[in-house]
């Protein structure tokens, strides 16, 4: 079976859903040079007008691709850096993901928003390093992140067929991961429906994004001593309660790991929703960043020191288990 | 189009708006509402210049576009009252009216944004049709950024939109010359686009200036930008009633009063044929209100209803027992 | 003693701190004629160098606001409408709030982002009736929510001295609030200190900014029932969570209400830490929006039904005892 | 400045960078760089044009701004290593530096946001002094709102601001061509702004129109932009040397080449001046690398230094025990 990388899958599943439905079109920065690979080769199967080349004006192209969403077309808008999504929340959640709504169904907003490269990059600064897919959640727009190639395939796939705003997180250190796939087995994955990565007994970790390999890692290290579950919620709204909860059910005991700041994360919600609703029998732990914006991105000593990271997880994981 | 044809859609305007603010008043528009009358010769002479088909982008003073450009005023007042049988099943309200079925796209309430949604709209319909997108606007969003940036899109990819400011000098209290350095139509020409300043108060005038500009994006020659100076006779908003504003001083709002653009289109129209279309849309909007204030509320357990595609279902806000 | 409202308060808070201290200075649209109110009477007091009305340029003046900090100033922004600061979410979290960590501790940037009237303004539409402080939240921006006039005064005042960028969250239900005051006692508040406004021993309500009046009415109407203590958390980021620990020490059992979406909201927040760390005799629960922005702002049958509501937290306090 | 002092400072920055590049290849800057090789002519002009306490906004490519305010290349070779002696002990790196003992107040990685800060320290010391502050930018920065949203704040309220536009033809691997609707100086002086297209490779002949533009603005005269025409001899980022991206033709390269600003202002001065200078900057930058190199990483304990004031604490990732 050949091996697929997680860029070249994101790039295969837009790539096929161009050929697919010729209302796709991608826009974005320096994507005629590819330069995140998201886009390779698309501009000489497409041409300039599916492929669609940006100034530097992203509050600019994100309601221009929800004009052209409203007109029929389905964009996949591409922004370089994870930072540039906070430039364009309004945008985005009070203005596309708004549009069907105030039309009282008149309209659909099909725009998918593509982040190939999120969280942090070893030296690229304070300003380059964010997670804010937690911020999204929040103010409900779809969201992804997926964990492995195929369902970098999938998710993508879903989210342009999708009829409403729809975020696709690509961590940067995920980017590089490659599975063996066979082609024939690339599908739609749908939204809202998490994955058991490695079944276990003792406790469910969550883990988010590039943290799943993480989280497999430190479950295959503890084998001998806890049995680890391992549950990916690849999509983080609408989110897998029902997954978890089963989840939850067989193990009682919850760690999360997820790479965004603690306050008002992600991960908060996940412990949020399993204290008010879902069996526990100790209380949950999660593994974050810390509260507030602090990966600096320059000296890798620091911004290690506020990242999650496996040994904390597997502190976390023991600890959980005394209680 | 013929003085009568302009007669009507003006005084429509006008009655609708100061049938609105009654209803602003006896608390069936809960919102209160942002009256464009003064200015309703713009809505007018821009519409009459498109076709059916063509496209306009509206913004938070957009009743006007939206009769103009043909919306049906009974379910448009029930959208205002937020009734079940507006436009947009009164999700959108005063503030945010679409309606598709007469191509007005809807109104973002971030001033200045539906340039770049319009030129976005342009671009997509461009490459397979000869429509044409109007982009309304007031001089306060000229000085929006996101405006500039869609001036920059539609220029460089020769988009087929016609940007349409209505500089009615102010932007809610703040006095557009406080606001602007430079001038609304060099923010357009520094990007390549023809821009026009236009008397707004006279719909033959208006009329013909859209006419080219719709003519030039429609014949593929790109954007345009057109400038009409016009003026509020009314408060920034309705609730303006209620507070004691001075910006605007009384000589400026007498000299403008002056040029009422309605008065000035009956004039134009014989007194019999004035007294008939008055007496129509008298009618019309008679049953226009009955049906706005007798149309049932929303029921709230539609409350999530378009929020998703698909009725995707949403947790609700209080945890499960 | 005097009637002191709550928006009077924050007026009479920003005048006495620009009488105070010359560096201080306020910026935002149609502020001349005081639209909101905050700015009532300072442009006679203080003159147009600093009571600056600005054009619709919300990145650029907040921005601006940034630069004149790092030069010495004091500005407080002012917003008309909450989902401005959705346009300016980069500027302020990625921008003002990262200057002073990426230059080493050679600057600092105190602005004072005010935002007098947040939350649902009947008929307003969709866009405007957002509660987006659980954002700033967890990008790590210091944010208050004042409930009472006191507090408004208090809590300005604060953010004002403060070095840091700090939010300012009036919500709109709270604005015609009024207390009998003496002015003598007006203070500054202290950031991260929550107060027990109504002492109880059976279930700690957290209730956030407007709806602390309502907590406190419906523990009022529950008195013979049960005893219901109100905390008060006053800021957001950072919070008081010695002191919700504490009340939760007396009482064991938690509901949260909060007007923000529950996905990844202060909520949330709340009852992740209670259940990562204090005492709970019996699952917590929250009242808040629903998932997503659907506060539709138009119909209010519509948005009633997507407000945390006093029958709602009635609800979930006779729940969480039982349990 | 005389020809000697303006080859010191651009060699020193061209060697400044040439050595930085080898430590981005030996791994000692992690992040790597942006090089300006190629443009030290305008960092260089501008900066002659300055006063030591007039101040600097700066960019992402922004080691030349630094070097020619006056920092020191050893701390700023530090810094870019992430070390904690650098100027901003590590937290900045090369995308954020700033100097506030040289008058640098820092690098805003979004793009043309700067400019808006840089309005903001203008208007703040205007009001009491007479320094002049200068915001640097590139060709891609002018197709941002937030920065057309500065030219207007500058110009309604005359700040004391110079923008300088390093027009390198490229926003990474985006022509300028096809991004920018109009002229870079069209786009200042549709808001009033003096603006002037200026030859970038020539030190002397930025200094003079820097020099105007600085004096205007600290006689009171307001902002004025000035667009320098100039080209990178490198990558948009070291990474571009690890990646095969073909935007630029080699004809093109060449000819810029050809107007090396560097050789241009060696023929400008004596051989022996000019070993000279060249001996001691390789002395100063030999010293600067064995300082950046040899000094402590940041410790990890610190990781929260600076992050709020008064060390605010704050929670960790992990839950207490
Ligand atoms: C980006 C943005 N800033 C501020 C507001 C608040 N606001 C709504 S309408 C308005 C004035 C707009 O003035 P103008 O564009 O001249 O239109 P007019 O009301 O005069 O028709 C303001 C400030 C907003 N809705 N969006
Ligand atoms: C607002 C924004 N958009 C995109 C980026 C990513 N980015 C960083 S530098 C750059 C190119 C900037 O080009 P230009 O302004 O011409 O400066 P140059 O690199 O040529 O000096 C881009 C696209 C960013 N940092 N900020
Ligand atoms: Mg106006
Ligand atoms: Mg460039």
């Amino acid at each position: 079976m050949p091996k697929l990388s997680y860029a070249k899958a994101l790039n295969r599943a837009l790539g096929d859903e161009m050929a697919r439905d010729e209302s796709v079109f991608v826009m974005g920065e320096d994507i005629h040079l590819a330069l995140t690979q998201t886009t390779t080769g698309l501009l000489d199967r497409f041409g300039p007008r599916r492929v669609v080349q940006t100034p530097l004006s992203e509050q600019g192209f994100t309601n221009f691709a929800t004009g052209a969403a409203m007109a029929g077309r389905r964009p996949v808008v591409e922004y370089q850096i994870p930072f540039l999504l906070l430039l364009v929340v309004e945008q985005i959640a009070n203005q596309a993901n708004k549009f069907a709504l105030m039309s009282g169904g008149q309209t659909r907003v099909p725009v998918t928003y593509l982040l190939p490269g999120t969280g942090w990059r070893p030296g690229w600064g304070a300003q380059h390093s964010d997670q804010p897919y937690s911020v999204f959640a929040h103010l409900g727009v779809k969201t992804v992140i997926p964990a492995t190639p195929t369902d970098a395939y999938g998710l993508l796939t879903t989210a342009i067929r999708d009829d409403d705003p729809v975020m696709v997180f690509a961590p940067m250190p995920a980017l590089g991961i490659r599975e063996d796939v066979d082609y024939a087995d690339l599908a739609p994955v749908p939204l809202g429906v998490g994955l058991v990565r490695r079944s276990g007994t003792d406790v469910t970790v969550v883990a988010v994004g590039h943290l799943v390999h993480d989280a497999l890692a430190v479950a295959e290290e503890l084998a001998g001593e806890v049995s680890v579950e391992v549950f990916d919620p690849r999509s983080l709204y609408p989110f897998d309660w029902a997954g978890l909860a089963a989840s939850l059910e067989r193990t009682g005991r919850l760690v999360v790991f997820d790479d965004s700041n603690r306050s008002c994360g992600l991960a908060g919600e996940i412990l949020a929703t399993a204290a008010e609703e879902m069996r526990l029998d100790a209380p949950p732990k999660r593994v974050t960043r810390p509260d507030g914006a602090v990966v600096i991105g320059c000296a890798p000593a620091l911004d290690l020191a506020v990242q999650p990271s496996r040994a904390q997880l597997t502190t976390a994981i023991r600890a959980v288990l005394k209680s | 189009m013929n003085p009568a044809g302009f007669y009507k859609t003006m005084r429509l305007i006008r009655r609708f708006e100061e049938r609105a603010i009654e209803l602003v008043r006896s608390g069936d528009i809960a919102s209160g509402i942002h009256p464009c009358i003064g200015q309703e010769a713009v809505a007018a002479g821009v519409c009459a210049a498109l076709r059916p088909d063509d496209i306009v982008l509206s913004n938070h003073r957009g009743h006007g576009h939206l009769l103009a450009k043909g919306s049906d005023p009974g379910r448009f007042l029930a959208e205002l009252a937020a009734k079940d049988t507006g436009i947009d099943r009164g999700r959108a309200g005063s503030f945010h009216p679409s309606d598709f079925t007469v191509g007005v796209y809807g109104a973002s309430g971030t001033v200045g944004h539906g340039a770049a949604i319009a030129a976005g709209v342009a671009w997509a319909v461009g490459q397979d049709s000869d429509r044409v997108v109007v982009s309304f606007f007031g001089d306060g969003a000229v000085s929006q950024g996101a405006l500039l940036e869609s001036f920059n899109l539609a220029a460089l990819w020769r988009v087929p939109v016609v940007f349409v400011c209505e500089n009615n000098y102010y932007a809610t209290t703040l006095p557009a010359d406080t606001a602007i350095a430079g001038t609304v139509t060099g923010r357009a020409e520094a990007f390549g686009i023809q821009a026009y300043t236009v008397d707004g108060q006279d719909p033959d005038v208006v009329f013909e200036a859209a006419a080219r500009a719709v003519g030039r994006a429609r014949a593929g020659g790109g954007p345009s930008l057109l400038e009409f100076s016009t003026y509020r006779y009314e408060g920034h908003h309705t609730f303006e009633r209620t507070m004691r504003l001075r910006y605007r001083d009384e000589a400026e709002v007498a000299r403008w009063r002056a040029r009422d653009p309605l008065a000035l289109q009956a004039s134009r129209v014989a007194p019999e044929v004035r007294e008939r279309i008055d007496a129509e849309i008298e009618a019309l909007l008679d049953e226009a209100v009955r049906y706005a204030v007798e149309s049932p509320q929303p029921d709230p357990l539609d409350a999530f209803d378009h929020l998703y595609a698909g009725g995707m279902p949403v947790r609700a806000g209080v945890s499960h027992a």
